[in-house]
């Protein structure tokens, strides 16, 4: 066995901590190791043609790259080394960055020996690795679209044009998500209704889209290219091929329940159309509250009213099941309930409200016509108090990220608050204004110079009711003064959480989730698109909270990763899969129920287990449920694993 | 509970011989009456002082059938079961006689695929406790009987000091998951009782009158309640004793590597053992590797990380049978060992190996959230 | 049920009607409150300095005491005995190498190791022995009386020693529903009262106690109740003061929520003893025909 | 306080000080000030709890001749709201305590008068001088 060792100085990322001369005597003296060399950059050109020079004139058989984490260079390595005729699993990385140089940055020494075992584990690794071909598998090439926001819409849009097939599912009856409820949009106070409902009409127009709304995904298997999807109808209760959108039986309905699109501020019916644009423009059953599917008899005001006759009180829920290529999974986010700030009085006092809920009191389109009134009594509020980062930026009790889009929407609503009371007066507690988008900044003068609102520079410690007033207690850091307002309305910018439901959605489609919910992106910096499921990808702010500009360019990243994906026939994937010993193999199920992916099954024949290697994402976890060995990974066999650990572990 | 006296004669109270005779009949009536063709059962063999465990087909053979007595002799019985019903099921009905933990281990085994409950009727047999192999024979060769002697203690309701650790504190005197049971225990007939609709079909096919026993409940709880302080205790000071790695090191001093611990266990099911194959870190390779890269190496025989390993492999599904302790020729007393931290780790994923077919084995499906909430709750 | 119990200065002193009214209905419900036998002063503040030992020495002590009294538990009445106990007791156990610097201190023979558990006497009540069966024992409901608790700090604050939900404690709400009483939420009610700060200025103290107190009178409240004797002091004493003050000021009785208990289990007028406020509760327990 | 910052060489000795005294990473706050919000005796303080934490962040000592640590009554507020886990009431005290150490006294036990003395309680007394005294 003829090794190569490259030991990369990652600018002085690696070489600014490690002794390099140190690693590359210690490395040269292990067996087997016939060549060891340094660069700067050894992902750059002149480090790759390095690598590929001495293969040919060392005549290696196996390179160990010894750089930064796998997950960002493996590939450019492996198809270096490709490119020359060796064989890309002859190819691993020692990873000296993250594991090595970064975490121990104060201690070269120590680090540089962490590093040298690292490096030699690796070589020992790559020794008995086999070489391998990737498998091909065919694909189906249609998309399925979960969540029909702005950036499930687009995502739909772009793939359709590009003559794909599309399946948009939407759990609520229309489609439009958050955006749709949003009074108007910073920083060019643009209404929703003009900019985002003619792209619904295109969607439920679209030939190559599906749009199936007020439904959800229940069940996936199957895998990249090929997934097999089981998607609930819910039941609406009214048949929407007669339904004409007409509304005569919400008029009807005797049921008023909160309105979810108002966030609360108002009622609809429990037969509703979600807001007069809504796409599709179909009536929905409440089956909660409706009193006919509550008590099984009885009203049927709705059915006696409708001109259609498309009330049918009988239907039941479908599940459909549909073949695609690629997932796009576009859920969003959601807001934190305000009741759970219990300083700031939520849930307690009407008047305290979310900024969704104030989107729609200002929506000129809103249950309030746009006029600016309190929830409590219907007055016009003439103090207003806004309070940003309520919940946000808060390790300690509650999120510790920044929501990103609350100092822009506070100001926005401070100006819209202005330009409908402007006899009234706002002020906004902040603790930094963050203005980072095109033309946010200036959008923020113009609100300082245009809504005459007090910023004060303070997180709020309590709010509470005396006198027939919200008494907000803060602090104006700036001039180093407590603060006290008595306002008639306080705005609370809650945390952007993520979309309830999501957690269970990420265990049905096996990706991940962070610890906070959102979806996990394969590599931050460098695959934020991406799942760690490969042919499934994130758009939007169901990977972390995003504004509009940033959520619509995000989700045609998203298409074009899937239209990429979609491209061929057929793909090449991984070969580093799992592999069963038949005739150690007991049959006990242990890696059946290990494996996430359902990769494996017991052959009923033989009683041993049988590895779909189509499905197998080469995680490993079978291997370590498994007793006696009987799996194992290809190119991780424990013997391998063994040889490296015994490495790592000698004094 | 519910279930059918064998027999209803006053004068039969306590009688020994009877309560042989019953369970034999019962054997030869399941026989006769063609509910089972085959039951697999200890047996009685003049020749050899341990019981056998024999398939017998004819209902005369019953008499010398033996499922009270009071010893596991070598292998428990899940392990034929499973042999026989690994690969596929088996084609004849067939009654089975399991000891507590015998049973228990058979639902372990179940789980893992290693046995098939098609067409087999289950019967567990109530155990007051069992001896140790070596005592048992030296008790028949000196001309003991091991049977008497524990229905005595039995009905004196006072345990035996001779029982072997395990069954002194055992929470399972009563098979949990059998289609029937052989009840001794808080009765003075014999007592088979139901446990499903399995059992009691086959109790009304044999003509018995099934019958309401609510007073054998309050015995087997009463005798579970004591052995659990007693069990309580003797864990304590166990872990106390083995406490570090010195003190394991020690324990396994005397350890021969003869494995034999893995053999009789009734849970330990892989075709090949992961310590004994290639795989092993310690081959002989590995030695001279090390010799010549360190002049001189210490003795490397993995002893402690065989038994660790077992432990880890097993501790979530054993039935603290202990028979890794009855098997070991060193006379280390394993179930010092696996009986506490078994006990220790079930309790923490909020499992009781053997105890209900439908429950999945931690091993593989817990999540970490699992063991947060027994924490709470152990609060 | 004998749980060891440390009384602290107070309550040997000017507020011993804080422990007798909870002796006695600590008794109703079976309970047993054994004073350690040879008890230190906790050091009434807790010291919040990381290199500051020798101070925990004494509530060391007062764990060893505990232990050897056969429990594991150790109650306080007093807020402050509590907040200092609790927090030294955290201190030690998260820094074991301070624990034995603590011991190194100590004559005795055995050495705290650290598992002891402070609770306070309110915890007991909710946690152990329940408010449903206190509600068993009241044999005169606190009827149409108007509350309102007052938990200052030291029972909700830092949150590593909290006997509730900090912003939105309800423990002490419960109690009082279950003797019947009627709540009365003020927002100030974890407000400081200005604590040791009476000393130094007094002022200071009496604008705060103004403010916890018309934020009670305002909703209608016609008592305060407290589990702390400073509390108790600086919101009882201190509103003479402000009658003179501010015209028209209404003062209210401020309690203990064991003497309340104590009525409410209809124990002896005696064990309250309310010949002890400055405030005189007497004319509004005599008007909810409570004595 | 007036002046300006002279920030020509921060006094790092003195952060570290205060750092080890009350173990507290001063470094972490972000300056919401929800501190200050939250203390019921900032109005009687010369400067704001978030300032004081900003003046041993810049390891500026005058902070040692503020009022403010010595008028925080220990109520825990600041501590319990801090988004970010600091815990200021802690900080007062390190702040306290390294004047203390250098035998500063904040109260004269005998100015207080015999009539007073008797009436106070000895909870309020004892916590009292712990808090400004370096007498206990």
């Amino acid at each position: 066995m003829r090794v190569g060792v490259f030991v990369c100085h990652c600018g002085r990322n690696i070489a600014g901590t490690l002794n390099i001369e140190k690693i590359k005597e210690e490395v040269a003296k292990h067996s087997g190791v016939v060549h060891v060399e340094d660069y700067i950059f050894m992902c750059s050109d002149p480090g790759q043609k390095l690598i590929r020079d001495r293969i040919k004139e060392k005549n290696l058989d196996a390179v160990v790259v010894s750089a930064c984490s796998p997950s960002l260079h493996e590939k450019t390595f492996r198809n270096n080394a490709a490119s020359v005729g060796l064989n890309p699993y002859k190819v691993e990385i020692a990873n000296i960055r993250e594991w090595a140089s970064w975490p121990h940055e104060g201690k070269p020494e120590e680090a540089t020996e962490k590093a040298i075992k690292i490096i030699k584990a690796t070589v020992e690794k790559v020794k008995s690795n086999i070489p391998l071909e990737p498998l091909s598998v065919p694909v189906t090439r249609k998309v399925l679209v979960i969540g029909g926001g702005i950036a499930g819409i687009q995502a739909s849009l772009d793939i359709a044009n590009a003559g794909l097939e599309v399946y948009l599912v939407e759990k609520k009856p229309s489609i439009g998500g958050k955006m749709a409820q949003f009074s108007e949009t910073f920083p060019t106070l643009d209404c929703p209704q003009c900019i985002e409902t003619p792209k619904m009409t295109e969607v439920a127009n679209h030939p190559n889209i599906h749009l199936y709304a007020y439904s959800e995904v229940v069940d996936v298997s199957g895998f990249v290219g090929n997934f097999k999807v089981k998607v609930k109808r819910k039941a609406t209760y009214v048949d929407w091929n007669k339904c004409t959108g007409c509304s005569e039986c919400a008029k009807v309905c005797p049921v008023k329940v909160s309105s979810e699109y108002d966030v609360g501020v108002s009622q609809r019916k429990a037969i509703y159309i979600m807001f007069p644009q809504a796409v599709p423009n179909k009536a929905t059953i409440d089956p909660e509250h409706c009193l006919r599917l509550v008590y099984g008899k009885g009203c049927g005001l709705c059915a006696k009213t409708c001109p259609a006759g498309a009330i049918n009180f009988e239907q039941k829920e479908k599940i459909e099941e549909i073949d695609v290529g690629a997932i796009i999974v576009a859920t969003g986010f959601d807001v934190m309930d305000p009741s759970l700030l219990t300083e700031y009085g939520g849930g307690k006092y009407k008047d305290v409200i979310s900024a969704l809920q104030f989107e729609r009191i200002l929506a000129p389109s809103g249950p309030t016509g746009g006029k600016v009134v309190r929830p409590s009594d219907g007055k016009e509020p003439k103090t207003v108090v806004f309070v940003q980062c309520a919940g946000s930026r808060d390790p300690e009790h509650y999120m510790p990220y920044c929501s990103k889009v609350c100092c822009m929407y506070t100001a926005k609503q401070a100006l819209l608050y202005k330009h409908a009371v402007p006899n009234g007066h706002a002020y906004v507690f902040y603790i930094d204004v963050r203005t980072d988008g095109k033309g946010y900044e200036e959008f923020y003068e113009r609100v300082l110079r245009e809504a005459e609102a007090t910023y004060l520079r303070g997180k709020v410690a309590e709010i509470y009711k005396e006198d027939g007033k919200l008494k907000v207690l803060g602090v104006d850091t700036l001039t180093g003064k407590g603060v006290e307002i008595n306002a008639d309305l306080v705005v609370l910018a809650t945390a952007a959480v993520p979309s309830e439901g999501i957690k269970e959605l990420a265990k049905v489609l096996r990706i991940q989730t962070d610890e906070y919910g959102w979806l996990k992106e394969a590599h931050l910096k460098l695959r934020p698109l991406e799942t760690a499921t490969s042919g499934i990808f994130i758009a939007g702010a169901a990977q972390f909270i995003r504004d509009i500009t940033d959520t619509v360019s995000h989700a045609s990243g998203a298409a074009a990763k899937a239209l990429s994906l979609l491209s061929r026939n057929r793909i090449e994937r991984e070969p580093l899969v799992a592999e069963v010993n038949e005739e150690i193999c007991s049959g006990c199920g242990n890696c059946v129920e290990a494996c996430t992916y359902q990769a494996i099954k017991i052959d009923p024949e033989t009683n041993i287990a049988k590895i779909n290697t189509a499905l197998c994402e080469g995680c490993g976890a079978c291997q370590a449920s498994c007793p006696s060995a009987a799996i194992q990974l290809t190119n991780s066999y424990k013997k391998q694993l063994f040889e490296m650990i015994s490495i790592l572990a000698k004094e | 509970m519910e279930g059918a006296f064998l027999e209803s004669n006053p004068e039969n109270k306590g009688n020994i011989k009877k309560i042989k005779e019953s369970v034999n009949r019962f054997l030869q009536q399941l026989l006769e009456k063609k509910v089972v063709e085959w039951v697999l059962t200890p047996y009685i063999n003049p020749e050899n002082p341990l019981p056998e465990r024999r398939i017998i087909t004819k209902p005369e053979e019953a008499i010398k059938a033996d499922p009270l007595t009071p010893v596991i002799p070598g292998f428990p019985m899940s392990t034929f079961v499973s042999e026989i019903t690994r690969e596929k099921p088996i084609s004849k009905p067939l009654a089975v006689l399991l000891k507590p933990c015998e049973a228990a281990s058979l639902v372990e085994l179940v789980k893992f695929r290693q046995a098939n409950l098609d067409n087999l009727l289950t019967i567990g047999v109530d155990c007051y406790g069992s001896y140790h192999v070596l005592d048992f024979k030296k008790m028949v060769e000196e001309g003991e009987k091991p049977f008497e002697r524990m229905i005595n203690a039995l009905k004196n309701n006072k345990g035996d000091e001779l029982f072997r650790t395990a069954c002194k504190t055992c929470l399972k005197p009563v098979a949990e998951n059998t289609d029937l049971n052989v009840g001794i225990i808080g009765v003075n007939n014999l007592f088979i009782q139901a446990n499903t609709s399995k059992g009691t079909e086959t109790l009304k096919k044999i003509g018995l009158k099934i019958v309401e026993n609510k007073e054998r409940d309050q015995k087997i709880k009463e005798l579970i309640e004591e052995r659990g302080e007693k069990r309580k205790g003797m864990f304590k000071e166990f872990l106390k004793e083995l406490h570090g790695l010195h003190k394991l090191n020690k324990f396994f001093e005397d350890c021969i590597n003869c494995h034999n611990c893995m053999e009789v266990c009734p849970i330990c099911f892989c075709k090949e053992c992961f310590f004994e194959s290639e795989l092993h870190p310690y081959v002989y390779e590995k030695y001279i590797k090390f010799t010549i890269e360190e002049g001189t190496i210490q003795e490397l025989e993995g002893k402690l990380q065989f038994h660790l390993g077992r432990l880890i492999h097993m501790s979530t599904s054993c039935v603290s049978c202990g028979l890794c302790e009855q098997a070991c020729p060193q006379e280390i007393k394993l179930f010092k060992l696996c009986g506490p931290v078994s006990e220790n780790v079930q309790k923490s994923f909020n499992y009781r190996a053997g105890e209900k077919l439908e429950e999945t084995p931690p091993i593989t499906t817990f999540y970490e959230e699992d063991l947060g909430l027994t924490e709470k709750q152990a609060e | 049920m004998r749980v060891p119990y440390f009384p602290g200065c107070s309550l040997k002193d000017f507020a011993d009607n804080f422990e007798k009214s909870a002796f006695a209905s600590a008794s109703v419900l079976g309970v047993e409150l054994v004073e350690l036998p040879e008890w230190y002063c906790c050091g009434v503040v807790a010291p919040l300095e990381e290199d500051e030992l020798i101070r925990k020495v004494a509530p060391a002590r007062n764990f060893l005491r505990t232990k050897e009294l056969g429990g594991n538990k150790l109650v306080t009445l007093c807020s402050m005995c509590y907040n200092t106990l609790k927090l030294t007791n955290l201190y030690m156990k998260k820094n074991p190498d301070k624990l034995e610097r603590i011991n190194s201190f100590m004559d005795e023979e055995e050495n705290y190791d650290g598992t002891v558990e402070v609770i306070h006497f309110l915890e007991l009540l909710r946690d152990i022995v329940g408010f449903e069966k206190m509600r068993e024992k009241v044999k005169k409901p606190l009827k149409g009386l108007k509350v309102a608790p007052y938990y200052g700090c030291l029972l909700l604050r830092p949150k590593e020693v909290a006997i509730d939900s900090l912003e939105k404690p309800t423990v002490m709400e419960d109690l009082l529903k279950s003797l019947g009483a009627e709540i009365v939420n003020s927002p100030l009610k974890k407000t400081c009262c200005g604590s040791y700060q009476v000393i130094n200025n007094k002022e200071v103290a009496s604008k705060l106690v103004y403010k916890i107190i018309t934020a009670v009178t305002k909703r209608g409240g016609e008592a305060v109740v407290t589990s702390c004797p400073l509390c108790h002091y600086n919101l009882d004493s201190l509103q003479k003061d402000l009658s003179d003050k501010y015209p028209g000021y209404k003062e209210v009785p401020v309690f203990y929520f064991t003497q309340l208990m104590a009525l409410a289990f209809g124990l002896e007028e005696e064990v309250l003893g309310l010949e002890k406020h400055e405030v005189n509760p007497l004319n509004l327990l005599k008007s909810k025909g409570l004595i | 306080m007036k002046g300006s910052l002279i920030l020509k060489k921060v006094n790092s000795e003195f952060i570290r000080k205060i750092v080890e005294v009350s173990g507290v990473n001063v470094f972490a706050c972000y300056q919401c000030g929800r501190c200050s919000a939250s203390c019921p005796l900032v109005e009687e303080m010369d400067i704001l709890p978030n300032q004081m934490v900003r003046l041993v962040q810049l390891g500026n000592e005058e902070v040692l001749n503020t009022a403010t640590p010595w008028i925080c009554a220990t109520c825990f507020s600041c501590t319990a709201r801090c988004p970010l886990g600091i815990d200021i009431a802690k900080l007062a005290e390190a702040l306290r305590s390294i004047s203390l150490r250098k035998n500063i006294d904040k109260v004269k036990i005998n100015q207080i008068s015999f009539g007073e003395l008797m009436k106070l309680p000895q909870i309020a007394l004892v916590s009292n001088f712990r808090k400004n005294t370096s007498v206990s």
